[in-house]
């Protein structure tokens, strides 16, 4: 297996450009994949919320065209890897499903702006759902290894569907599971639950994505309970430099509300200011 | 091994190297991936006198080899421009061409003459944008309407003026000519289709604004044929642009009638794929012994080798 | 599990289902790989009144999801049509379509009259052929051509008329609408995109024709668009074609506001390209719970799902 | 291994579109690749000459969008297989290189007219350059299982270009190898040699393919001899089924010349009817 050599990686041009070999690429579930890359050092500058774009190789009837946004849920320098937990959806991600060891692929990155972690907070609270929760993922041994404490709040379809152990990875975590099978998941049970949260350990920030519902929800939580917190956006990309425009989301800024770019001036957003809900498909 | 000239003219204005980014798919931010003063010129994103915020979202779609994008034309105006974009670019060496669009002739005019500034090497009419005076039909649909922008911005500037027109007319031809009558430097040909996509599970087009341009490989026959078609009509420079995202393509560009050409789309894909370009161009004309690349504009062999009947 | 009503209606026509090939890409051959009684009608290459050898060769290069062709139109004449090529599809129920083309517009009446014998359900005019009156720029580029030619042809045939129309003019919606006030019963949107590719070892087009016209996937954007376009403005039915390889590509086009569609290119990388597009078509109706694929047409969305500002 | 399975191949529609497996795909030397697809019968009637319509799966940089067309170099009913000899030259050879044994790929066919071969036949002579040498081999096995005498003028670069054992399959062959780099390749020569096996053992048909001047040095020995002769000719197709007119080349008929369609009047000819001569590229 050989090394990848990145194209354009001197210290002047921040963005890699790598030609990437594919170390393994599973199945978690149903649903979600999870792909390891090697990488060479630049790549895994990454910080947790950045992310990767990747180019995904054509497969018979599955011909991607535009590189494809991806989070980066785990960075390895140690082990020269970064990785990613995916949800196959459509060409691209069908074409990446179909990636095996030893294959390789073109990966730009790191991308965009991260989660803001302090070192000195002591307790975060992260409410994923869905695919939301692969780019939370890398702020648990983030925030584990600086000592500060984690409460996770995971939505999901049902217990196959949630990917606990995906999103822990052995680190000490307070997880509070949640499902649609259930109804525990509901808007107006998950709010008796974060409550209870604030109520008991104040965190000093809350971390967000995957879920309109929950966004708006915690907007108000943290509005009234006076914690700040961010969000990752999703939109559809085209450059995933800033350059083309294509991926902005409306976001409010000295009282007016604004185009914000997702690709550079996110995916991370303060969670107040995101206006506006938006859906893909 | 002799080096290969890769310098070309596009009249007044000498070009290191044939290869710059179109309008719309460039900017500083590429500085992160590659050295910008590596390109020909650098071209930067339409501006237009009035302020807009761009279509709705989303801006993007993608389809077979290629692209539909409807941002519309997000600015912040002239001023902006002169005094926040053109020093960003005061640093390269590179020609900065600033791409302009305006609703009216008037407004094309006044902003062509406001963006005459130190530091501007060129102008570039967007004239493939509505133009408001006419029901909304690009002022590159009509030879008309090219005209009477292209005198009028042409009475503003001392610069070089591009002309770039839209692949969206029948006529290409009378509206090159046009264009050159009007006194355009060169024309930049062309800009993207208009198309539209439709998502069946939601039934809604996937673009905010319902249709958008088309671009990326999927364009680049049609794009082709065009600079074909203009450069059998008009004498001032091509600059061809649609689809090109290698240094054949560059080649195929050239052999058609371009004299430089323009790469947007396939900088998405690749971000340093201008410089992956300039490289397989060079090594083209390396491996052919073609000592100064400018010796392949409009040098396509139309005339067929006989075939024996 | 109720079945699918895969009908439509083009005027007086009833098919059975949406799907038919694309003239120039169909023949009897095709009975080698499934059973033409399957499709919706069976159009076949246009025929000329003059006899033709067709264009030089090469006739087809392949570029970006596509290919381009200049095939030119061989052709054995009307009465050969009549006599021997009418015959072979005897046999199938699906209503045959004759496309035809003429250099003139009293050509394009007489050779209509000529194919108004039993066996032919309907004549396609292909009026994006050029119009050796009007200095060789195709019948369809204009409205006004579009009209003289459509309505010399309703005047001398009972049959169905549809127009077939060119992605080429700038301007789709008035061509549309000529051809609707010359008495067309539909319009087929549209033919192929003129397009040119150059071999960068040769140096020289890779047709012999040197342009040609540009087909498959990737023309699909811009042939929804021009669909969608005509929709807004006539309101005889729409047959759509370009690009249309799935049964998701049918969707696009009849909520875009086609009534039927034609598959041409696909058909030459899966022979049984309509029987698959026809068993997708009925799956997505199927499990979208869509009695009849008629109430698809013309139901795109165009208003957006509110965006909170 | 599963067996591929034909989509349409009923009795009633002769033509199969199957995805075959591929068994292997291995380098025959610097230029040449020969491809082993696990055939069902209706692919096994081909006969000498015929060729199938390949759809190569897109590969990173190389996404054919039309198939290729390709000779079948091997007809082995018996092990369920067809093979193919292919030169590596553009988009569609290079994606098809890239197949491993176990990958799938749409094929149709058996396509077009074979060489004719007449049991009564007692001597054939093949004169084949280059990749003509694919189409030709086939003929090779058929006529030696027929107890019928094989001559073959073969033409290549260099000796490591030749492909010998690739054509003769073990088979009895009288083989003369003629090579540009010791110039025995030239017309002149090559006329020759025809000669002198025309002059002791007179064939009873001539076949060629992949060489211009070759065919029209056979169409004036086939004339003067009186030995009747066919070539198989090559252009670019889109259909392969007699439908486009994509690739017609022109082909004396009555005394006109006409157009004739490669893909199913051809790809072979008679020998004497073929007009003008055609390059690629
Ligand atoms: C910053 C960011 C991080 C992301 N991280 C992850 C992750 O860790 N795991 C994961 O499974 N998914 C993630 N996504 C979503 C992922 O990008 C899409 O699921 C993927 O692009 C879908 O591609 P497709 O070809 O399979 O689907 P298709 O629906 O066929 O894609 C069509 C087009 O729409 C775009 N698109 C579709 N869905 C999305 C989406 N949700 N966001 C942006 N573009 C979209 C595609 O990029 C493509 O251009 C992330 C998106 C963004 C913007
Ligand atoms: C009946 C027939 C049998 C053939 N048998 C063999 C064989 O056994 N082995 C072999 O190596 N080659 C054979 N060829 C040639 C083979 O089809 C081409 O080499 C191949 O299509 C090249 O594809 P490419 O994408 O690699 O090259 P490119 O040059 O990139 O192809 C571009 C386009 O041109 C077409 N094209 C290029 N060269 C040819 C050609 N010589 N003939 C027809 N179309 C061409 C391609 O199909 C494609 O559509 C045969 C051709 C025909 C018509
Ligand atoms: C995202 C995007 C934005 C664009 N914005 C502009 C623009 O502001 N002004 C302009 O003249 N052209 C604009 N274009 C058109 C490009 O400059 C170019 O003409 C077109 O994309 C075809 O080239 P390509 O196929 O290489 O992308 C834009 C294209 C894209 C894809
Ligand atoms: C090889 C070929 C031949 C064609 N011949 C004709 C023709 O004779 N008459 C006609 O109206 N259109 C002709 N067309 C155009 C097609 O009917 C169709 O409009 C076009 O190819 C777009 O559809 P597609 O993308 O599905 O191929 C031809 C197209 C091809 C590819
Ligand atoms: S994707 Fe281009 S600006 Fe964000
Ligand atoms: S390839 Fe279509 S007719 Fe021969």
């Amino acid at each position: 297996m050989s090394i990848a050599q990145p194209i354009h990686a001197p210290a002047d041009f921040p963005v890699a450009d790598v030609q990437c070999t594919v170390r393994a690429n599973r199945a978690v579930n149903d649903r979600y994949r999870h792909l390891v890359l090697e990488a060479p050092p630049p790549l895994c500058r990454a910080t947790p919320g950045q992310f990767f774009h990747l180019l995904c190789p054509p497969a018979a009837g599955d011909e991607p065209f535009l590189r494809r946004p991806m989070s980066v849920y785990r960075i390895a320098p140690e082990e020269r890897a970064i990785e990613f937990l995916y949800n196959v959806v459509g060409a691209g991600t069908r074409a990446l499903a179909r990636l095996t060891a030893g294959d390789t692929m073109s990966v730009m990155g790191p991308l965009g702006v991260g989660f803001t972690i302090a070192p000195a907070h002591r307790h975060v609270l992260m409410v994923a759902r869905g695919v939301g929760l692969a780019t939370m993922a890398p702020v648990v041994p983030w925030a584990r290894r600086r000592g500060i404490r984690v409460t996770a709040v995971l939505s999901a379809r049902a217990p196959e569907d949630l990917m606990e152990r995906e999103f822990t990875q052995r680190e000490e975590v307070r997880v509070y599971p949640v499902f649609d099978r259930d109804a525990s998941s509901d808007v107006g049970r998950v709010e008796t639950l974060l409550r209870a949260i604030l109520d008991q350990d104040r965190p000093d920030a809350m971390f967000t994505c995957g879920s309109n519902r929950l966004m708006t929800l915690l907007q108000r939580l943290g509005l009234e309970y006076g914690v700040p917190g961010e969000i990752a956006l999703e939109q559809q990309m085209a450059c995933a430099l800033g350059v083309c425009l294509c991926c902005v989301r409306p976001i409010r800024a000295g009282g007016a509300i604004v185009h914000k770019r997702v690709c550079c001036e996110g995916p991370v957003f303060d969670l107040q200011q995101v206006a506006g809900t938006w859906r893909h498909g | 091994m002799q080096m290969v000239d890769l310098s070309v003219r596009i009249g007044s204005l000498a070009l290191k190297n044939p290869v710059m980014p179109a309008s719309g798919c460039f900017s500083h931010e590429f500085g992160q991936v590659f050295d910008l003063d590596r390109l020909g010129a650098l071209v930067t994103k339409s501006v237009t006198p009035k302020l807009r915020k761009g279509n709705a979202i989303p801006r993007v779609a993608e389809v077979s080899q290629g692209m539909l994008n409807s941002i519309g034309i997000p600015s912040k105006g002239i001023l902006h421009y002169v005094n926040d974009v053109v020093p960003l670019y005061a640093a390269y060496s590179s020609p900065l061409v600033a791409s302009v669009s305006a609703d009216t002739v008037a407004e094309f005019a006044d902003a062509a003459a406001a963006l005459s500034v130190p530091g501007v090497a060129a102008i570039e009419a967007n004239i493939s944008c509505p133009n408001l005076e006419a029901d909304g039909r690009a002022f590159a649909m009509m030879p008309d309407t090219t005209r009477a922008a292209v005198a009028a911005i042409r009475r503003r500037t001392p610069l070089p003026v591009w002309a770039k027109l839209t692949p969206n007319t029948g006529d290409i031809k009378a509206v090159a000519l046009a264009a050159q009558d009007a006194g355009a430097d060169a024309i930049v040909v062309a800009n993207t289709i208009l198309g539209m996509s439709i998502n069946v599970t939601t039934f809604r087009p996937t673009l905010g604004n319902v249709m958008g341009g088309l671009s990326g490989p999927a364009i680049k026959p049609i794009a082709l044929r065009l600079v074909f078609q203009c450069a059998e009509v008009v004498s001032i420079p091509i600059i061809g642009c649609g689809g090109i995202s290698t240094g054949a393509d560059v080649v195929e560009f050239m052999l058609a009638g371009a004299t430089a050409v323009q790469v947007g789309t396939a900088s998405f894909i690749h971000a340093d794929a201008m410089m992956r370009i300039l490289e397989e161009l060079r090594a083209f004309c390396d491996a052919r012994g073609i000592d100064r690349v400018a010796d392949l504009v409009h040098k396509a062999r139309v005339e067929h080798e006989p075939i024996e009947w």
